[in-house]
């Protein structure tokens, strides 16, 4: 049994909850990811350890789905949505502003951890397209113009 | 007592329903009749394109763009008139300052009928209370207490209640061949893995009223002698995460939920299961073995989830707005809801109708309305003068209905002869500046993202379908380029593994039967 | 007199893009059958056979070695479109880029540069650049088919000379060869 | 067990009743091509070479998973199906980097060898090439992503048959890539025996015997299953 000091013991209680079960998987690398911000190797390795996996099918498993991240994740997350509404709506003039002001290709993170640039398909508001997410909070009805305002103000 | 409504899904959180909710409750805190004004958060009210929204009662009116400074005027004005007379029904002297009181004559909700959505917007979706006083799980405790299972399933049957994820397969027919299959534990899963693009529907049920999906839920496992189910649903979806996380637990608490379920023998237990960005996974092969915790690529059918599904046990697999549909038809029958829409495609279909209308939002009407009414009497057509061009239903498994053919009725046959798909219920609207090449390219991109890699055709087909049509935008293809495309596009729907790859050409296809001319303009000169 | 004679002369063209002339090398492999061949054909044009410097008009068939590679193959490749009755992809390189291609991975004719001259260097690092002597790389190098319609795909890596000799046999009948079965369009 | 009738390419055909298309027809001397088959392993009806056409059914179907049934009647040649043969392979080609000149398997690879079969003398659809690694960690063996076409039959053996599972598949179309442990270099995974089990079912030279050069690998993949029923026998045995 990991006691408190043990590598990863935060997530202890989700994997008590599912008796760590095989099946439990995506819900145990939700929660680890949730717990430490990325899916380390060593992450990797505890979750196979504890579902009792082989590590290729854990790593497998996790590379298959868009929202597992396996690097820390930038401070600041710009997130295009190019839902259908969007991208008919303004979506792709979003994208190309964003990519030459943060100088960055979509689905790319500086490399210093500033900020990163990526794309969502349908974030299910669609009267208010094209919405772009910074961070925690959503853009409406979003403009190239606004778009460039808003990036002016994060903080480095 | 006046009541105050205001919508607390994802959409109108956005335009800042939370701000107003807080301004309102100031208000509310500071006046004297704070007592008597009753402010509740609901579901999805309608025109999400003019929202925030907010609806009061008893008046039953309904507000739109209201602003968090309008706060104090309303409740003044609804003080006032608490204060003059008990006869509430002396309409209420007060406009919203920037937003407006809507028109309910007008098509937009004249036209609807609302099953799936009766009480969505009516009730406080954190409340399990508020639900039972609607009849929550009355319908389950009904069939529980004098219904066979196959009585149940024979209802459902009756209704001609089809499967409301896109495909239109027959649900009674689902049912009863779940039910056939031999042992005692089988499963029930609700596919609220919503991934078309600019399609909302399900997560507006799930964020209005999550407790009549899982009242359908327990009455499919009922019929079918599941003893477990599964909600399988999309990571982006927040706050419906958050809903149906204590939806289930307030129903396991108030015994609507768990073992020995109104004093009988049967028992139902529920999980959750959050997918993570994976748009395959609305496929219920693939969907199972995403629950199983593995890559979500589906395999070959048969055998078919009824008969070896999650864990290998025989499996019943609906859509959110399926299980929606099943209470009100126990409720008021079968025939009722046979006799609700169009000959083959009975009861109402729920819609997101988004893209270029001037009034967007999610709509319930009866199957078999036509796309013009939807599109153009209760959307009111494109905005900006621009005129309609075309509609787009069924996402990147659909394709486009063009301008002069919208007097369609919305069924899945009619749909289907046309070259798309009822699909979930996406409508996105197109106006003249849209560039048709370059939205089948945009859907066959999607296609190529989301493949899951496990078939050939799909996993390389679409890149070369891509690249063909990127080839195509760019100026640089040949009459050639555009017959590879078609031969190619039908060779991947002819030989994919699953319905991602048999349908990823269908936009492109669909493009190029209604609107060639605009391939052709982009070809190289022979 | 024999019957070859009276008819009249095949204007053969062989031509040499992005390869390695092993595909060449693997026609002089036909040996005396060389012999039998050439009262039935007229050399027009050949890096092995020929000193003609520009490619001539009227070629009934070209024998295309080799991928396209740099600005010298494009433009001789659609020169040889133009002026030949029949363009026969000449082995892998001309039919899929083959070892040329290797280099497409990289991204494009810079990263070939640097990896091929910079990096593995062992002394005096540095581009060769003669603007009009040496070709500029294209981007990828590409089949020759992706330029231009060919009429005739010859794969093999060399093909064998049994299979060049069908191929032209088959040629100078006037018959479309037959290319299927191992003996005929196995890669490699 | 009972025996199944069914016509194949206008033969009758008698078959077990738990047999697949696939079966019967090989049994009656109907080559049907295949890739991601391989007897002894699961079957995943991935690459779609083997797919019929069924009378009566209005989709094409993999004869590798289609259980025989009484009076089917079964295609497995037509102008349709080998036109959608030669594009799968195509497929296959364009997406890698398939090149036989340099390749350990030249000459004994079955992706070479369908090529043939489908009659494809060139690629109709563009080479893509990609920018893909190669492995070469483990003291013995090598994996070329260049020459994988995904079929997963490493994935199923080291998985199904020597138990260690090693390999996956990982990420997600276009992609995918086979990983061994955590997408780890092969050598510095502990979980791998060094059987060999995955090189020798490899259909092309994407896995290898280190020291092997061009047209050099000379693996028999139909001795996984000769290596299951000596297995089998013997568990059998009093």
């Amino acid at each position: 049994m990991a006691t408190a000091s043990a590598p990863f013991a935060a997530l202890e209680p989700l994997l008590l909850r599912h008796h760590s079960r095989a099946d439990a998987l995506i819900e145990v690398l939700h929660g680890a990811q949730q717990c430490y911000g990325h899916l380390s190797d060593p992450l990797l390795r505890h979750v196979a350890e504890r579902l009792q996996l082989p590590l290729s099918r854990v790593k497998g498993t996790a590379s298959f789905y868009h929202l597992f991240r396996f690097q820390p994740p930038a401070r600041h997350r710009c997130v295009v949505c190019t839902g259908t509404a969007c991208q008919i709506q303004g979506a792709p003039a979003l994208i190309a502003a964003m990519e030459e002001d943060l100088g960055l290709k979509l689905g790319a993170r500086r490399g210093d951890g500033w900020v990163s640039l990526s794309e969502v398909r349908c974030l299910g508001t669609c009267s208010d397209a094209p919405l772009v997410q910074i961070d925690d909070s959503i853009g409406r009805q979003q403009t190239v113009a606004g778009l460039r305002r808003w990036l002016q103000e994060l903080e480095p | 007592m006046s009541g105050l409504r205001y919508c607390a899904s994802a959409g109108c959180l956005a335009r800042g329903s939370g701000a107003l909710m807080e301004a309102l409750n100031t208000a509310i805190s500071r006046g004297e009749l704070g007592d008597q004004i009753q402010l509740r958060p609901v579901g999805c009210l309608g025109p999400c394109s003019q929202g925030p929204l907010l609806a009061l009662d008893p008046d039953g009116d309904l507000y739109a763009g209201v602003d968090p400074q309008d706060a104090e005027t309303l409740v003044a004005a609804l003080a006032r008139r608490l204060h003059q007379s008990s006869d509430q029904a002396t309409p209420l002297e007060w406009a919203p300052a920037r937003g407006q009181r809507l028109d309910l004559s007008e098509p937009f909700f004249q036209r609807q009928r609302r099953i799936v959505l009766e009480h969505c917007g009516l009730i406080d979706p954190t409340d399990l209370e508020q639900a039972i006083a609607v009849g929550a799980y009355g319908q389950l405790e009904r069939v529980l207490q004098g219904w066979s299972p196959e009585q149940v399933v024979t209802e459902l049957q009756r209704s001609g209640l089809r499967g409301r994820g896109g495909a239109g397969y027959p649900t009674g027919l689902k049912w009863a061949t779940v039910a056939r299959m031999p042992g005692a534990r089988k499963v029930v899963v609700c596919n609220a893995d919503e991934g078309d693009p600019g399609a909302f529907m399900d997560r507006a049920v799930l964020e209005g009223d999550p407790h009549r999906v899982l009242e359908g839920m327990a009455i499919a496992a009922y019929a079918v002698g599941a003893d477990h189910g599964f909600i399988y649903i999309r990571a982006e979806y927040e706050l419906a995460i958050e809903r149906l996380r204590l939806a289930i637990e307030q129903a396991v608490d108030r015994g609507r939920l768990g073992a020995g379920l109104f004093g009988t023998g049967f028992g139902f237990t529920l999980e959750l299961r959050v997918g993570a960005g994976a748009y395959v996974c609305g496929e219920e092969t693939a969907l199972i073995a995403s629950i199983e915790g593995k890559r979500g690529t589906p395999r070959p059918r048969p055998p078919y989830p009824a008969e070896r599904g999650v864990g290998g046990r025989p499996t019943l697999i609906n859509n959110v707005e399926t299980f929606a549909n099943v209470a009100p038809i126990l409720r008021e029958g079968a025939d009722w809801f046979a006799a609700i829409g169009s000959a083959g495609s009975s009861g109402t279909k729920v819609f997101s109708l988004t893209g270029h209308v001037r009034r967007g939002g999610l709509v319930e009407v009866p199957m078999g309305t036509s796309l013009a009414t939807v599109v153009l009497e209760m959307g009111e057509g494109s905005p900006h003068g621009s005129a309609v061009k075309a509609v787009q239903t069924g996402g990147p498994s659909g394709g486009c209905v063009p301008a002069d053919q919208l007097d369609t009725p919305l069924d899945y046959e009619s749909l289907q002869a046309l070259g798309t798909i009822m699909g979930s219920g996406g409508m996105v609207v197109l106006d003249q500046s849209t560039d048709m090449v370059a939205l089948a390219a945009y859907f066959m991109a999607f296609c190529r993202e989301e493949s899951c890699g496990k078939c050939v055709p799909c996993r390389a087909g679409t890149v070369q379908l891509h690249g063909l049509l990127e080839k195509i935008l760019a100026g640089q293809a040949s009459h050639a380029d555009l017959d590879q495309l078609e031969t190619l596009g039908a060779m991947v729907m002819d030989t994919s593994l699953c319905g991602l790859g048999q349908s990823a050409p269908k936009p492109m296809l669909s493009t190029l039967r209604y609107f060639r001319g605009e391939y052709l303009a982009r070809l190289e000169a022979p | 007199m024999s019957l070859a004679a009276k008819l009249p002369k095949l204007r053969l063209a062989t031509v040499w893009l992005a390869g390695c002339s092993g595909c060449h090398m693997s026609f002089l492999d036909l040996d005396e059958w060389l012999i039998e061949l050439a009262p039935r054909i007229e050399m027009v044009f050949s890096p092995i056979a020929s000193d003609t410097k520009t490619y001539p008009e009227a070629v009934d068939v070209a024998l295309v070695e080799g991928g396209v590679g740099n600005s010298d193959n494009l433009a001789l490749i659609y020169q040889v479109r133009q002026r030949s009755r029949l363009l026969v992809s000449f082995g892998d390189c001309a039919i899929t880029a083959n070892v040329p291609g290797l280099r497409n991975p990289l991204a494009g004719p810079a990263a070939v540069l640097d990896r091929s001259y910079l990096e593995l260097a062992d002394g005096s690092a540095q581009w060769p650049h003669a603007p009009g002597l040496v070709p500029e790389l294209l981007e990828r190098v590409l089949p020759v088919h992706e330029l231009v319609p060919v009429d005739l795909f010859l794969p093999g890596c060399p093909p064998p000379a049994e299979r060049i000799r069908a191929v032209l046999d088959a040629l100078l009948r006037g018959e479309q060869p037959l290319m299927e079965g191992p003996e005929m369009i196995r890669f490699g | 067990m009972s025996v199944r009738t069914l016509r194949i390419d206008g033969r009758d055909v008698a078959s077990a009743d738990d047999a697949t298309v696939l079966e019967a027809a090989r049994d009656a001397g109907v080559v049907i091509p295949t890739l991601c088959h391989l007897e002894g392993l699961s079957p995943v009806a991935a690459c779609r070479l083997c797919l019929v056409e069924i009378e009566g059914s209005a989709k094409l179907q993999p004869a590798c998973i289609t259980p025989v049934s009484e009076g089917m009647v079964v295609h497995t040649a037509t102008p349709r199906l080998q036109e959608i043969r030669r594009t799968v392979i195509e497929l296959l080609f364009t997406e890698g980097n398939h090149v036989c000149a340099v390749c350990v398997a030249n000459g004994h690879c079955e992706l070479q060898d369908r090529a043939v079969e489908v009659g494809m003398d060139h690629a109709r659809l563009p080479y893509r090439f990609p920018d893909r690694p190669v492995d070469l960690s483990h003291p013995r063996f090598g994996l070329d992503h260049n020459r994988c076409i995904l079929c997963s039959r490493c994935v199923r053996v080291c998985d199904e048959v020597e138990g260690a599972h090693v390999w996956d598949v990982a990420w997600r179309g276009e992609h995918c890539r086979i990983i061994a442990g955590l997408d780890q270099p092969w050598g510095a995974v502990d979980a791998c025996t060094d059987c060999g089990k995955c090189v020798m079912v490899c259909p092309t030279g994407a896995l290898f015997h280190k020291g092997d050069s061009e047209g050099e690998k000379h693996e028999d993949p139909s001795r996984l299953a000769a290596l299951l029923r000596a297995r089998h026998a013997r568990q059998e045995a009093p």
